[in-house]
């Protein structure tokens, strides 16, 4: 963080930072036991370790006019975006106060009025969509910047390549994420992968790469705000590498062998929260019972969460039939 | 009434549209600096400048998702496919994001985007370029599509599918592009879900859309001068699809010939066959005939290829098979 | 005779044809290391290594033309498709090559390459994950189709797959693996175009295939304590078609109910039911019925998603109106 | 040409450059004329101008265990790799006796024995499939080499992403030769592409990249022989992109209004024919009249392939029906 930043503001940032991070890491735990409850079925991807990639970026916009999309495992850039927990969990639930009216589920969160739009669920499918909400900020001579995140699964989809020729011959004011937690599913990136160090992966298209530590939401922070003003300021393309680590496995039903648990281990020890914590701590911003305080509002979210969507109705059956087309 | 070419009916579709909203945009391979492949926006990168009318890389995939990226927050993207037969290398963008993402986000978001080009066989181009797609996006719910078979429709119709809020699949045919008729000075449009009665006969209906409306008239003329009175109908929309057009003509005529230039297997024409086989299943005298194209992948020999589609003979057998002639 | 799951059945296929023919090999995501991400290449990694069992990116329109191009020159790869969803990006590679590729070079070049995977809906997956896409394959001519139903036709219709010198879609279902049923010890093969009579009948013939079996020999049990005698008929080869095992029964019973989770427009289902309708045309006593998933993208709430797809109510219903009961 | 390859051996390689070079002019001269005299229809991409790249690549090959695929513009790859010029021009034709039976025309010439597998229409479609051949090759411990020969267009298309990663990934054998002729139909590369040398396309795949003058025929195959070498030896994929020219139009119906006279007569003074038979007389290997006895030999090469053409038959009907399937 600058100096310069002031330090109530300084504060304040962090406070929010942490606030969201811990909110995630506690939707998420309410979501893995509310799924081995059988009350939430089908993929779900846990953000659990991430957070600091998707809390430190998205703080950097301005979502009146900037835009993010990302894929299947969305709870952590929904949240960040601002959606509300009880929309979140009801969708989770299928239900028709979800965000999606219970057709999408974990998958596909989107929000319209918060620029989150979703929640893809095809590897790569959404780096063409994000690209376009480039072109349409660029035709409308509008000065939003889009982020758009994807895994390190994904860059190996030819949609990625494609869509950043493009994004740079078009000068699209577009920041590619690609949030490497290091699995795509049960691979490890480098073994599907030529190159070890992504930031390379935008050379084809004159595209400056960076990698950033995923695991600390400051430097996440710091880099996505001079990132983010530039492509606003410039109108062009992007490519950070976020280095990043997923806790549990690749969803629920995946019960991760192909990792060790040292590895798991070492990286539980560079948590983001709890780095954040402990610098919150040492710079006095925080105290132990300050923390166990907002802990507990947060984890109280989530029940009320769990509440709103245990109360809420199931779908009409009509609705199978409604959004199909306009 | 001026007589124009369909080529210069859908240009001027494009053209009155874009002047109506500045919204609509147009994009693809060679539609801008070159005038379109088959010159179909002719004049409208001079118009409107190239931030409206842009010139993509070879990269479908990539810029059909942006385009449909474009249309969720705000664009009307007309997509030229410089031919259907590589939008195959789009179809999970058009099946995935385009034809899903207003039912998965609840309603959230919709896809104002028009998908055209040229479909079906042309001239001595072999399988990967003489392909009749549409039983494909006909498939899938989320999508419309219309096929026009005059210059009439074609302008009144992409007007139209420009104006829809939904994704469009808009079929030309490159050996219509010069076919000429008739369209008012006035503004006109054609809409979705209405087939249109080209001839009226008691006989027999023959049902047809796009390119092979040709074959049909001049097959029901060569019927006509056999004796046999033939009701011919012209599709239009597919989806959706005018049912009761059909069904009210083939209670009046008790037999009916689908004529539809795709393969026959899982196609709109065995469709619209069972359709009517099982809705007029009281009215109909003979089995429904569908006179599609052969089961093969399109032959590079002339005489082979024209073997591989529907003929004024093949439509006629079929008649008299279905009024049992002979 | 042994009592295994369709995964089993699926494994033992491979397995035994790998063993056969050191020129087949297996590719796709997650299939060496972690054994498939449905656990169908359990140990074959083990067995053969990683140069006939190979992990690939997630790159689908990649991996899928590699194995393609691997065909034409004397390997018989096994493309696993995670699921059938993803296949979508690879099908310019299917439709333009796998399937054109004899055609086009005059007979020089055949494609033996088997593409599998699950289709059709699981559970919890809304719209992007839970299509069956078959008809799409299917319409095309150039390709083979397989869908069993049963353990005992998985091995058997895989072995034949594999030993075709066609490109050939395999069609499994998630739902599917897990479901028992017995297979002989001693090698057997199920030949291309057999359909089999699951239940002999009288009343009314029943048409259906892959997983949605199920649900018809729940309803033909209904339908038994109901007094209704159903003739069951289970297709297993969509590509080619037996045709005449249809006819045959709908030529004893005079009425007919096609079920084909997938969407109905332009489908295998409306397909076979033309087929019906006109080839049995002096035989039906009433219209063929079609029971399909309906015409909506998949949604995720449960109740909604089962509403989507055929039901034993459906199935019933179906039977009711082609027998002309109550 | 190294200086130790001896005189003679020296003489024969430009004597067989020459003579293939002009070979593949007069053949695409005539194929020219006779489309104009309506012979030959559809599209047809001539190779004019870019001779060099084909003959100097190819000749470093042993086609009895090494590969060749290309694009639709395929008339010159197929005479490097020895195919007759008579079962080219009845393809053409469309004739029984072309190499593709008349069914694949100008876009499609195959050979299965001489390892050419086609002729792809579909830009950026063979990529894969080179790709595969070259998974081949490595599964079956050969020792064989695959030349992927594709435009500047085709760079922009996923499927080259896609595969560069995964032949680097499995080290597969395959030289990917971007042949940039400048201009993709009526765009120039450097308006569809972000960089200019595409030298570093593969980059982001650990794969080195080299440009060539594609006008020098023994530049071209200077570099191709060091890399198919060092391809054989260690295989490992490269990428090479060869700078040419070409001086007709996209196809027979482009009037190449989108570049100037004077780039064009620019390349045509650096023809790689004239520059070799200059180079050639300068050495003493060849004289005027030499040179004019082998054109006149060449041209009555042509004229016998026209002849053979002209005299051969259509092919049977039956044949529509043929090679869909084995
Ligand atoms: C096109 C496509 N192929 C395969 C899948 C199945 N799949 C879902 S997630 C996943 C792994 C993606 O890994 P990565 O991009 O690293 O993202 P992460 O899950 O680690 O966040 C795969 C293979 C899919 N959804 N879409
Ligand atoms: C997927 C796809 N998109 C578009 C086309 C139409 N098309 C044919 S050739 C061509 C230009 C290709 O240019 P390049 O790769 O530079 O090859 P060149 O023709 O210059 O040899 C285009 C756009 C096609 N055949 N396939
Ligand atoms: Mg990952
Ligand atoms: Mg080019």
């Amino acid at each position: 963080m600058a100096e310069d930043s002031g330090k109530s503001k300084g504060a304040k940032l962090l406070n929010k930072f942490l606030r969201e991070m811990l909110l995630i890491r506690r939707f998420e735990e309410k979501s893995s036991k509310m799924y081995g409850l059988r009350k939430i079925g089908g993929f779900c991807h846990l953000y659990i370790g991430q957070e600091a990639s998707a809390v430190g970026s998205i703080a950097a916009l301005d979502l009146k006019k900037d835009y993010v999309l990302t894929a299947y495992r969305d709870h952590g850039h929904a949240l960040a975006c601002g959606m509300d927990p009880r929309v979140l969990m009801a969708e989770l639930y299928g239900k028709s106060t979800g965000c999606s009216r219970g057709k999408g589920g974990s998958m596909h969160f989107f929000d319209a009025e918060k620029h989150f739009l979703g929640g893809n669920g095809i590897v790569g499918a959404h780096i063409p969509i994000a690209t376009g909400v480039g072109l349409k900020i660029v035709t409308k001579d509008e000065d939003g910047v889009v982020l758009c995140y994807f895994g390190d699964g994904a860059i190996h989809q030819g949609s990625f390549h494609e869509s950043l020729n493009m994004a740079k011959i078009w000068n699209l004011p577009v920041v590619y994420i690609c949030e490497n937690n290091q699995y795509g599913m049960g691979t490890e990136f480098k073994r599907v992968s030529a190159v070890d160090d992504f930031s390379v992966m935008g050379a084809s298209y004159g595209i400056e790469g960076k990698q950033v530590n995923g695991m600390d939401v400051l430097e996440v922070y710091g880099e996505l705000s001079k990132t983010v003003e530039k492509t606003r300021r410039e109108k062009i393309p992007s490519f950070i590498e976020v280095r990043t680590y997923r806790y549990k496995g690749h969803s629920m039903s995946d019960p991760a062998k192909y990792r060790s648990k040292e590895e798991l281990e070492s990286y539980k020890e560079q948590d983001p929260i709890l780095i954040l914590k402990a610098l919150m701590i040492e710079r006095k911003m925080l105290t132990e019972e300050g923390y166990k305080k907002l802990d507990k509002e947060l984890r109280s979210i989530c029940d009320e969460a769990v509440k709103f969507a245990e109360e809420s109705p199931e779908p009409e059956l009509e609705t199978l039939y409604e959004d199909v087309l306009v | 009434m001026a007589i124009v070419t369909v080529r210069e009916a859908l240009r001027q579709a494009m053209d009155e549209e874009m002047d109506r909203d500045e919204n609509v945009i147009l994009l693809g391979e060679e539609v801008a600096q070159y005038n379109g492949a088959y010159k179909v926006s002719q004049g409208l990168l001079d118009k409107y400048g190239p931030k409206r009318v842009i010139d993509t890389p070879i990269s479908e995939e990539g810029f059909t998702g942006i385009g449909i990226g474009a249309a969720l927050v705000g664009l009307r993207p007309i997509i030229e496919w410089m031919t259907l037969n590589f939008s195959i290398q789009a179809m999970d963008q058009v099946f995935s994001n385009a034809a899903k993402m207003r039912y998965m986000s609840g309603g959230q978001f919709s896809c104002p985007a028009v998908f055209r080009g040229p479909n079906g066989p042309a001239e001595y181009l072999s399988s990967q370029h003489s392909q009749a797609l549409q039983a494909m996006y006909a498939h899938m719910p989320g999508l419309k599509m219309m096929a026009p078979s005059t210059a009439y429709d074609a302008k009144g119709m992409l007007k139209t599918a420009i104006r829809d809020d939904n994704p469009v699949i808009y079929l030309e045919s490159e050996l219509m592009y010069a076919l000429k008729g008739e369209i008012p000075s006035e503004e006109y449009l054609i809409p979705f879900g209405e087939a249109a009665v080209r001839r009226q006969g008691k006989d027999v209906t023959i049902v047809s859309y796009s390119k092979p409306m040709r074959t049909v008239e001049a097959a029901a003329k060569h019927l006509e001068n056999m004796g046999v009175d033939a009701e011919v109908i012209d599709l239009r929309s597919i989806r959706p699809l005018d049912e009761q057009a059909v069904y009210r003509s083939v209670q009046k005529t008790n037999c009916c010939v689908i004529v539809d230039e795709a393969w026959p297997f899982a196609s709109v024409g065995s469709h619209v066959a069972w359709l009517v086989s099982k809705n007029c299943f009281d009215w109909l005298d003979a089995p429904v005939e569908l006179v599609s194209g052969e089961d093969v992948p399109m032959p590079y020999n002339h005489k082979l290829e024209l073997a591989a589609q529907p003929s004024v003979e093949k439509i006629i057998a079929a008649v008299k098979n279905v009024m049992y002639m002979e």
